[in-house]
């Protein structure tokens, strides 16, 4: 949405400029368990967006940092520097803070933080390759490296974005889709229990747009769910295996 | 890193008893109704060297809203057009849980979701703020300052934001030959305003939705959502915030809700204006 | 004090550059209780300087941050970005953080702080609007929230600058007499008490004129402490009322 | 202000013995013999942003590297050069010592280790990178990303800069007219590489020295000596790091010790860049 | 934000009685009379690497200031004139008090006294200061670097700063048709010094008055009040500093016991430049 | 190491640029109890290179920063922002935070650390003058000044730079010979111990050409190390006088 006219076609003939239909995800591979020293870990990837996320917890929170009836969740959303068109300085900008912060408050809707007082749980997403979704490919991986930990959560969070492109609604907008279009709507929820914990809108949409965009995030979203399902049976398998 | 908060005042259980069941047979503790907003005013060049200002208060919350035009670069991938900085302040004079020190992630989202909600409705035409493509244009600053916080700081600041650029005009300047501008005094043009921007934020009380929360029920609430509209009534800013969920089939219920009351504050915005 | 010549005559025919005798001082206003939150509050305007003071306390300390003998005083001079002809950073410039001090010291000597031991008293400044004498009006908009606040104190504090301009000692200087002329003098004192509680002086004066421009101080300062006895009757008055 | 660290894990003194006992028999906890490293691998392209990437694990440790080539000014004092900066970023997925923030004295003395013994070998010929002289050169950046911590960082993160380094394109780009550069999209053109380094690190465990030591036997190590070579042979960095000292008479020793290894990691990145 | 100090050693009752009793008469814990300087030394060019530079003690404290001219950009709204910068340093060597760390409030008012009382009373003719009118002017740094510290820094510092700036010679150097500034090597002219500027501070023990107060009288004195002086003397600097008040009365007594001694401080630093 | 070309020629007829021979150390002077506040000071120079180091303690840390079973130390070295040819900025650079943390490591293999548990030991170095070989003088200093606090220590740290200019090995490097030569090689040592507590390397050395400095730099802190002996006996026989 930076305004300025795209270089390629976004939308022609029924198709998005990559030859997606408007309700095609990216591929997407999901790797759970992919860190040694994390308590959970998970690499999510949605094309060229990719994300490695860990868990740690619960553990013992800093001095004075505590909650007498629940654990405390900290949650850090942070970009590589070499994951951006251009590097980006590795100090944590006001758009990492503010997500850190979306994503931290979706996931307190779902972690049962009221099982382990006076700790702490921690997730740090890294975003190794941004083209478009990372803040959903990172709650994503989040809640996989969560439910990789052991930390028992009321349902996983899956994260996908709707995008509107030349006046089209689209799922999962990619980089210049999300750059040249006119809307970008992420959303997470935990299909489970029919629950939206994220929920962002920049760009213009019409009511009726926005009820439809909502839909059409939802069935992506279960799609997500499905593949994280697969991921985190694939590890358990692994370690039966072993 | 975002942390839960842990050192903010615990709510005595039977207030939020109160609240919820008050709510749930759609009273609220201030008499209001559940979609009702405590009363609004706007008291426009609040702030005499800004270029622009509005002091707004919703009921007792009060929200200064400053704009200065200054000549600067553009943005290298966006040449031609001027550029827009929004920052709020959660200064410690307007609530005992403001701490001193640089914003917070509370004060860094409300700034970014007036900003985006100001950016992406295209509420000022950007390209009409160049002075020398490519080398000079305006540069607008939003500065929110928070004065007494007593709940939903997000449509207080939308709304003082809007108002103080409504309010603006650009210096008198001169362009001069060596690439400079010349600031020469007060001016009379206002900025490209093209888009009059409100918003109705809802707290989040389980199942149940009420507009403008005070600060009182949004400690006690799950979470609040912010709808931004433009004058035609399309969406242009959404921000869930706060660790609620939603429903999925409530969120255009919330939706609904709130675009029947974004008149109400666009209402008191034109009315502020008619003066 | 910059050094640069004056757009405007600052004293011809025994009158400043906005028509005031030396001894005038601008328009003030003063208003008791104009926040909600904050403890005490007031706003004070001198001409087109405008500030804010709040006043929170006695209230717990941070951890490790109190006295056994009393309470600590805590003191921010800050001003809005807008406050200025350009835009501020609201980052604390090292003039601000030498202001709070300032302020802070002048307040110590009047607040009863041994009555709160182990409390933290808080005062907020914010300059809303800066047109010459901030410091002066912050410390008269602080000692008024302090009293708001209902912290006791020996007596308030009352501030005025004089200045010196084209070569003439001028009362409550406004900030185009502060960039061109010859020198500031800002000045606090404790009316009932006799005692100056704060005093600086940026620029040269002689000895004779030091001594002159105290007086002239003295004279303002009452007249600034009698405004604040009237603001905080007026708003006694409005609470009897209720 | 460099302080003793005071807030990590306390290791069991039986571990400390069975680690030391069984060094000075000459084994090691997990069976290594004394000069031998854990498995080296390397993944060329990791990070697809980046002009240049590398993932290297050697046994549990694992660091990304990435480079990015960007135009910029030269410094003042070598205005027909290139620049170089290496920064390394210790995130807290890596380890559960690791925490969020700047980097601190750990991130800071790696990312100059590194830094140095790629400088002083002129392992890049700078002199190459320049587009105008005195205005615009190449800015390489090297980003050192520890992803999972189990010992030995140095050599790890060498040699993922390295890698990265030797992975990486020059933008293809333009020079124009007003000085400025446009980047037209990805190039083929390497770096101007003249030299490989790599790098060996022992740990010290009282008079013993250890190749590529884990993160347990840094644990209970006095501390540890890094040693960087050329492809040549010559010796192009040491750093002595933790709280160790050394014979002066062990000094050369420990220097043979990593010299009879950097052969080791070397074929292990000619490996990488032979399919 | 400042807040009163919290963390200082608390002075034993006893002492602070023998002071304050001793003042009463007239008497100092040292033998020093009310309006007494401890012995002052000046040793110019203390830094080599300075253009200029003194180490200066009075008593036992020992300030160190040292001066850079460079090359650099005017002010915007001064572009005919030099730049002056005055920064303070309380390293910790000098204190067990000091921590390290950015300059607090202590030594952020240290630094803007003395800042002031050379830029108010013009003691350096900045206008001669210009390289290229309103493109490059000589900035020039002063350094106060607090070795040893043992009560009142402000007399040291101005002292210091002043000396240091008397010793300070401008580079040589040539102005190059592109507009930059090649340094030739060390200089011989002065800077264009108009006035020397000295102050003498004294401790508010109640309603006595001491000149050059030590650490321990700063202890229990209730604060300090600085004058600054130009050598026609004229007031040209004040600053009441600590929680102390004073009698409106005595103020100009305060005043002139300060006025009565500058002239020793003045006589010390033109000692300094007659060898 | 800069790799550019030197203004002067670095060696000449067996000569340095300024007319030293290989094995010549800069005039060394040394100064111990130099400060009055701390415990322990010391005042070094080697050449035009100048450093002040301050010891304080053992003394009660702060809170929460503290060993059960020793002291710790701290250490800073800092550079005055006047002490370089240009002026530096005095917040600590990357390097200065470098060189703390392997001067801090090299004084904790001597300081007997053990015998003050639950304490901080503070060693603050601030370098007056920087050309050349500044982190040797620096640990040199503070090892005086640890000593002159009366810290026990296991034995004196001494140090001294190897170089290498225009192919050969030279001991002592001041900045030129740093700037313009193939490498400086700083290296510390307890010499009564035969240990190297210090050692980097940045530059290109042969392994003969390291074999050989590392020779060449022990006899240089042996000399070093014999300066620092006669400085605290001087300063003993000081106090005994008194």
């Amino acid at each position: 949405m930076s305004g300025g006219k795209s270089p390629v076609p976004l939308f022609k003939d029924g198709k998005r400029h990559d030859g997606r239909g408007p309700m095609d995800l990216r591929p997407i591979e999901m790797k759970v368990g992919v860190l040694n020293n994390a308590n959970g870990s998970a690499w999510v990837k949605f094309g060229r967006t990719e994300v490695i996320a860990a868990a740690y917890g619960p553990r013992e929170p800093p001095k004075f940092m505590s909650l007498p009836d629940r654990a405390l969740l900290r949650c850090r959303y942070h970009m590589a520097p070499f994951s951006t068109d251009e590097r980006k300085n590795p100090a944590p900008s006001r758009r990492e803070i503010e997500l850190s912060k979306v994503i931290r408050e979706a996931l307190e809707t779902v972690v049962l933080t009221h099982l382990f007082p006076r700790t702490v749980i921690d997730v740090f997403v890294e975003v190794i390759q941004a083209d478009g979704g990372t803040r959903t490919a990172a709650i994503t991986a989040a809640s996989l490296a969560l439910a990789d930990a052991g930390i028992p959560m009321k349902d996983l969070v899956a994260g996908i974005a709707v995008g509107k492109v030349d006046g089209h609604l689209v799922l999962d907008i990619d980089q210049i889709e999300d750059n040249y279009g006119e809307a970008d709507m992420p959303v997470a929820g935990a299909v489970n229990l029919d629950k939206v914990v994220l929920l962002q809108l920049n760009g213009s949409l019409t009511p009726e747009e926005f009820n439809k965009a909502m839909y059409m995030a939802w069935e992506g979203i279960k799609k997500v769910y499905a593949l994280q399902k697969k991921a985190l049976e694939e590890k358990l398998r692994k370690e039966v295996n072993l | 890193m975002s942390i839960t908060p842990f050192n903010v005042p615990i709510v005595p259980k039977l207030k939020r008893e109160t609240i919820l069941s008050l709510a749930k047979r759609g009273v609220r503790i201030d008499k209001r109704r559940l979609d009702q907003f405590r009363p609004i005013s706007i008291q426009l060049g609040a702030a005499g060297k800004a270029h622009g200002s509005a002091l707004v208060s919703i009921g007792n919350t009060k929200v200064l809203a400053g704009v200065k035009i200054e000549p600067g670069r553009p943005f290298p991938d966006t040449p031609e057009e001027g550029v827009l900085n929004v920052n709020a302040e959660l200064v410690p004079l307007a609530s005992p849980e403001f701490e001193p020190g640089p914003p917070d992630e509370n004060a860094i989202e409300l700034a970014r979701v007036v900003d985006r909600a100001l950016r992406e409705s295209h509420a000022i035409d950007m390209s009409e703020l160049v002075l020398i493509p490519g080398e000079k244009v305006w540069v607008v600053w939003v500065d929110i300052y928070v004065l007494d916080h007593d709940g939903n700081l997000f449509d207080a600041s939308m709304l003082a934001a809007m108002a103080a650029l409504m309010d603006a005009k650009i210096p008198n300047h001169q362009v001069l030959e060596d690439g400079s501008v010349e600031i020469l005094g007060p001016g009379v043009e206002p900025l490209p305003i093209r888009k009059k921007v409100v918003s109705v934020t809802l707290g989040i009380l389980g199942d149940t939705f009420i507009v403008d929360p005070s600060l009182e029920e949004e400690a006690v609430a799950d979470g609040k959502i912010f709808f931004a509209f433009d004058d035609s009534g399309n969406i242009v800013g959404i921000q869930k915030s706060g660790p609620a969920w939603l429903d999925f089939k409530k969120v255009s219920v919330a939706m609904e809700i709130a675009r029947n009351r974004y008149h109400n504050v666009l209402a008191a915005l034109n009315k502020a204006f008619q003066s």
